[in-house]
């Protein structure tokens, strides 16, 4: 159970911000589409929403696991790997893998392959550096090449920088770095994968909050959501 | 130079965001403040068993001392914060922190401090003539009075210059609590200028907060400075 | 019964035989001057008697008692010690210096150590430095307050170990003087130091110890003039041509 | 005219001492276990080294340095087999043994711990390999600066005096993960290095661990200088006079007779900055620099296994701090003139 | 024309004068030998003829030429010095202090320089001691290393600033016999030393400086038996009667 030395009323979520616009800080203020969403569905269920923890993307499992948050909102895709280690609500979002390059520079691969030779970042712990490390394993990268990073900002930012060539990101949160930075969408690697809030494998309120997450997107605050975060 | 240098609108975008910095800062404050007081309280007595202790408990502490000595502080702040259980304790409101991680990075900083502190306060005692002893025990006192009328005064006085390092040292290792994400000020510089379209302020943000942590540094010297010479013994070296 | 007694005491550091069966007694006012080589071992002789050091083999009274069943601190307070290098504690002034063992070994109040200390000073003459601290003294007045610090803990023996050989020459007289006075109260005084002119004038025994052992004792006066033993000609000779 | 008419202020110490002193026994098995530590990693780097993988491809060896393996696909020499076997065992039979087994299951975790640390070893020789020439090389240069900077603040007029003051006190008086984020983030100087061609590719490092390295030469540039000047006016003024009075320029007398002496006298303090770097190397690991945090941060995020990792890299770093310590107060022992800059308190 | 000619030298140390309106002259081979009471300038004096020390007024004359027209390093390498605490340079054996001025002053090759020194060093007694550290030398042997230093540049004039009194007792001897032999050897010398038997038998000149004047100056015979002034005869007085 959540034994956060706390009821099991609140829920603690957790994010990573730097990822916008699923989860970043402006002006001081967390914010974002998983806040939006998260909290929603917290209260919606019928609990308190605890004091928003905004960690290391990396961090956020473990920290889970050690009930340090209750539930992980951070644009995480649901994989095998990470189910071995927490449990994933259903699905509140599809998404692909762009390939992020800089527009004040001639590099722009249009495949996979076009990218042999380069150098190629993602933060680290994320389907991103999870695409790169095929790549790598498939022989189009080399290993020697692979830059990761804390956080999807820094990674933007040192491609900006000409640190890297590319970096590999969600479609969203990459469309987003396009239309603030100098930054452009090269090509998309159709991963199909889909977000979901972690919460702990013992942890039966999960159910609870897929209720409600299943009523949000009926009665359409959903569509409202996105509308306001990704249009 | 980069073209990305120093523009007036970003020096524009730091002075709109003092508040958020200002909080940061009060956090590095308080941070070092509770590490300090940690590594005093942790410190001192380590120092004195290394010197007057026997046995297990001697040599437990001077190879915690020799651990915590040599392991950089970043890996101390990340194992306190994974490898403890620390429970939840909530957020402080205003300064907007969370309590466990900054009791991981108080643990990590504090503990660490206080293995230095221990060799300062070591060394300060070690510094003193034997005779200071034999003279404190000629007239009756006994060994735990000796050390305390006599010993201590002496060697807390000799530590400051010692802890005056320790002091900067600390303020400018809170800036590693980022790896915990703490929200004093280092991360919260780079929360700023990780807000959308706000990438070109890294190096104004950056000096901004170097500044601060400059300032700190250098006035809490001058202030330990006079603290040194307020209580130094007349006429006597320190 | 003689207030001091050394029995047969032995003493080693390691390999290295340092008193080798010393035996000797001191009547109360007795004022005892001991020379010998560097290293012969006088300081250690005196670190015994108040236990600073301990003995391997023999035994030591302080007035019929021996030190060893005596409780430690009480030993100490009983037999005072002036030091070579004064070893004042340097962050009190020369008043604290002496109050200090007033107040925690006594357990006078802070009121009445503090007169008992002025009383001191004003003994040894230095009443005007009550609140200097040691580092602003000279050494002649850091070694007064030293003999001030000892004295004030009422003690029944009191122990020098070379009180002036740190001194400057025009300081030594400064200390010998109050050491003079102190002697002609009827303090019992057991004295290393290579002043002979006080020796001569003040001892009521010398005695010569010479690599760990007793070589010659008798009152000054017969050891300058009438030595038993070459040794003894020789050193005293040696120390009478350095002054 | 004499030397040093600036005040000689008290040999301040920067930073404390890391190891102290360690007693004789516990020396000995430091310097044992150090000495398999340090021959288990040399030969690991040479394995992978592709410097050392071109020169046997050259003079015609058979292809024995395993350079192109990625450090990811690298085998570990011990297999973790046993150690997981014997945890796995230990552990069951701490279960058997019911709640009052805890130092039991501490042994478990040990052994479970130990095999982790040999799978992960491979890639934490890799990183250990850019700790290890990151430190070096920023002492070194390092060294190179702060030699003249200690000179200016003691020698020098009023401006260069002033200039090497200043350097050191905001150097100092900020933090050094600071002085990283400006350096990497704020000026770009990555993408200016990368420029120079030959970077990043194949043996030469890449562009942050030139970024690394020079925020690390200029911190400890500061950090060196002030043990260098402590060292430099612990010297007796009347070196310089006898040196002056033979004839000897003020120049020649700094080269030829204060900076033997004083070095000497720095190297205690040099020590100490040098274990200080190693552990603020760990720092790179935020400008990307995949050296020995980095890589336990990623072993932790692909096997969740924070903890462990974290606890094997705390060990790791341990045992290089340690073995410097020691390596240090050997060369100051062979460099020590009798008289000049032995530490007394030492065995 | 004579060697040295300190010609109406003055210098002062902010408010105070320490050496005021001070004139002398000394000939090849002269041994001149300045006494004076601390503070008195004699350290000031010798300073000032190397320029370790700026003068504020006055001219200094080496061999007729002012010594601020000469190339400081040429000067200071034609005057030798010879300190009261010896100031071997710490990190180099006697032999190595001896051939660093002159491999880097007179630009002499290794080897050259090595025999030059063992020569030197030959010469002070000292041939089987060339491998020693400074801190493995006895303080006579530290400074008979330092005069044969001075010596091996081949300076014209050789300036001693209380070259003995940093030593034991037992080991003046050795050092004032160096400079006794170099003095019967010609070297022209001018020494601050309180040793009398010394200016007795070496000096040809006998200076007493006070307060930065010189007092009486003259062949020593003339100035211990007859003194002209009261403050000689004190000041001698005083020194003759310490010994
Ligand atoms: N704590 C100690 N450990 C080992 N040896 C010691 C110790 N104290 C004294 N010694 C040795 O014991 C011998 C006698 O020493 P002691 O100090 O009693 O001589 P001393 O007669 O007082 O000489 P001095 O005139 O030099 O003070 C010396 O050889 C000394 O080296
Ligand atoms: N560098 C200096 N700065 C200020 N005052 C100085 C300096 N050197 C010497 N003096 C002062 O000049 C005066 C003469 O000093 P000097 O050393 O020449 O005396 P001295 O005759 O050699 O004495 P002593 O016998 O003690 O060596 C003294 O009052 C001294 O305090
Ligand atoms: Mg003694
Ligand atoms: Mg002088």
């Amino acid at each position: 159970l959540g034994g956060n030395g706390g009821s099991d009323d609140v829920i603690v979520p957790g994010t990573n911000s730097g990822f916008a616009p699923f989860e970043f800080t402006q002006g001081g203020e967390l914010v974002g589409f998983d806040i939006d969403l998260a909290e929603e569905a917290i209260s919606r269920a019928g609990y308190e929403v605890g004091d928003w923890t905004d960690i290391d993307f990396k961090s956020l499992i473990p920290s889970l696991n050690e009930d340090n948050i209750d539930l992980i909102a951070a644009g995480m895709t649901i994989t095998d790997k990470r189910q071995q280690q927490i449990a994933f609500t259903d699905p509140y979002y599809e998404s692909n893998q762009s390939v992020l390059v800089s527009s004040e520079r001639d590099f722009s691969p249009e495949s996979e392959s076009d990218l042999s030779g380069a150098i190629v970042g993602a933060q680290s712990g994320t389907t991103g550096e999870g695409e790169v490390e095929r790549l790598v394993e498939e022989g189009v990268l080399d290993a020697e090449n692979v830059r990761q990073y804390d956080n999807y900002t820094l990674a933007a930012q040192d491609l900006e920088n000409g640190n890297v060539d590319a970096i590999v990101v969600d479609v969203p949160v990459a469309q987003n770095f396009a239309d603030s930075r100098a930054v452009e969408v090269a090509f998309i690697i159709e991963t199909g994968e889909s977000f979901g809030f972690g919460m702990r494998q013992d942890d039966d309120r999960i159910q609870d909050i897929n209720d409600a997450l299943a009523e949000i997107e009926e009665d359409g605050t959903y569509d409202d959501l996105v509308t306001e975060w990704f249009e | 130079m980069d073209p990305i240098a120093l523009q007036a609108g970003d020096w524009q975008f730091v002075l709109s965001n003092w508040r958020y910095l200002l909080l940061g800062t009060a956090v590095t404050i308080s941070l070092t403040a509770t590490s300090l007081a940690l590594g005093f309280l942790a410190g001192f007595p380590a120092g004195a068993i290394e010197v007057y202790g026997s046995g297990r408990l001697k040599s437990a502490v001077s190879t915690a001392g020799v651990v915590l000595r040599g392991t950089p502080i970043v890996v101390l702040m990340v194992l306190v914060h994974f490898g403890l259980p620390i429970p939840q304790l909530g957020t402080l409101p205003v300064l907007d922190i969370q309590l466990e991680v900054f009791l991981a990075a108080t643990l990590a900083l504090g503990l660490r401090s206080a293995a230095y502190q221990g060799q300062v306060f070591r060394g300060a005692i070690q510094s003193l003539s034997e005779g200071q002893m034999e003279a404190a025990r000629s007239v009756g006192l006994t060994r735990r009075q000796a050390i305390r009328h006599v010993v201590f005064p002496q060697a807390v006085r000799r530590s400051i210059p010692g802890f005056q390092n320790e002091f900067t040292i600390v303020l400018k290792d809170t800036s590693v609590a980022i790896a915990i994400g703490l929200a004093e000020l280092l991360t919260r510089a780079e929360n700023l200028y990780l807000q959308p379209g706000q990438g070109t302020a890294v190096m104004e943000v950056i000096l901004a907060i170097s500044a601060v942590y400059f300032v700190l540094t250098f006035t809490t010297n001058r202030a330990l400075d006079y603290v040194e010479r307020r209580y130094a013994v007349p006429g006597g070296t320190k | 019964m003689s207030l001091l007694r050394v029995d047969h005491v032995d003493k080693s550091y390691g390999e290295e035989r340092v008193l080798r069966d010393v035996s000797f007694e001191m009547e109360r006012q007795d004022v005892e001057v001991i020379v010998g080589p560097s290293g012969s071992g006088k300081s250690t002789m005196l670190r015994c008697v108040n236990r600073l050091t301990e003995i391997d083999d023999g035994e030591i009274y302080l007035d019929g008692e021996e030190i060893h069943d005596l409780d430690q601190n009480d030993l100490r307070r009983r037999v005072g010690m002036v030091f070579q290098d004064f070893n004042l504690f340097a962050h009190r002034t020369a008043r604290g210096n002496i109050t200090l063992g007033l107040e925690e070994v006594l357990g006078k109040s802070h009121e009445e150590a503090t007169r008992v200390a002025e009383d001191y000073l004003e003994r040894v003459g230095l009443a005007d430095q009550a609140d200097s601290y040691p580092a602003e003294l000279s050494g002649g007045q850091q070694q007064r307050v030293g003999i001030a610090r000892a004295l004030a803990m009422e003690p029944e023996l009191l122990l020098f170990d070379e009180p002036t050989s740190a001194l400057d020459p025009e300081l030594i007289g400064e200390v010998l003087d109050v050491m003079h006075d102190l002697a002609e109260e009827g303090m019992t005084m057991l004295c290393v130091t290579h002043e002979m002119d006080f020796a001569r004038s003040v001892a009521s025994t010398l005695t010569v110890l010479d690599d760990g052992q007793i070589v010659e004792r008798g009152p000054p006066e017969q050891l300058f003039e009438n030595p038993e033993h070459e040794r003894t000609r020789a050193f005293l000779g040696d120390l009478t041509d350095v002054r | 005219m004499t030397a040093t008419e600036e005040s000689s202020t008290a040999p301040e110490e920067a930073r404390g001492s890391t190891v102290g002193e360690l007693p004789g026994r516990r020396r000995l098995i430091v310097g044992g276990v150090g000495v398999a530590f340090w021959a288990w990693l040399l030969t690991r780097w040479a394995y992978h080294n592709s410097w050392v993988d071109r020169l046997f491809t050259a003079i015609g060896l058979p292809d024995l340095i395993r350079s192109e393996v990625p450090v990811r696909l690298r085998e570990p020499w011990i297999p973790a087999g046993p150690f997981e076997t014997a945890g796995a065992a230990v552990g069951e039979f701490a279960a058997s043994l019911g709640p009052a087994s805890f130092l039991i299951e501490w042994l478990a975790w040990l052994l479970n711990v130990a095999g982790f640390a040999t799978t992960m070893a491979p890639q934490l020789a890799a990183g250990a390999f850019i700790t290890a020439y990151l430190t070096i090389l920023s002492m070194l240069f390092g060294l190179v600066i702060a030699v003249p900077l200690s000179v200016a603040r003691i020698y020098g007029g009023f401006i260069l005096r002033s200039l090497s003051l200043v350097y050191t006190e905001l150097i100092r008086g900020t933090p050094l993960l600071a002085q990283l984020f400006l350096l990497y983030f704020g000026l770009g100087l990555a993408n200016d290095i990368s420029e120079i061609g030959i970077v990043g590719n194949g043996a030469v490092p890449r562009a942050a661990i030139f970024v690394a390295i020079i925020g690390f030469t200029i911190n400890s540039s500061a950090y060196q200088s002030e043990y260098i000047r402590s060292a430099l006016q612990s010297v007796d003024d009347g070196q310089m006079t006898a040196a002056r009075s033979v004839g000897l320029s003020k120049l020649q007398s700094i080269r030829h007779v204060i900076l033997p002496q004083g070095l000497r006298f720095a190297i205690p303090g040099w020590t100490n900055e040098f274990v200080y770097l190693i552990k603020y190397s760990s720092l790179a690991a935020f400008i990307t620099v995949p050296e020995l945090f980095r890589r336990a941060q990623d072993i932790g995020s692909d096997t969740f296994r924070f903890t462990d990792a974290y606890v094997i890299v705390a060990v790791f770093y341990l045992a290089l701090v340690l073995t410097t310590a020691l390596a240090m107060n050997k060369v100051e022992s062979v460099v020590a003139v009798p008289g000049v800059g032995q530490s007394t308190d030492r065995e």
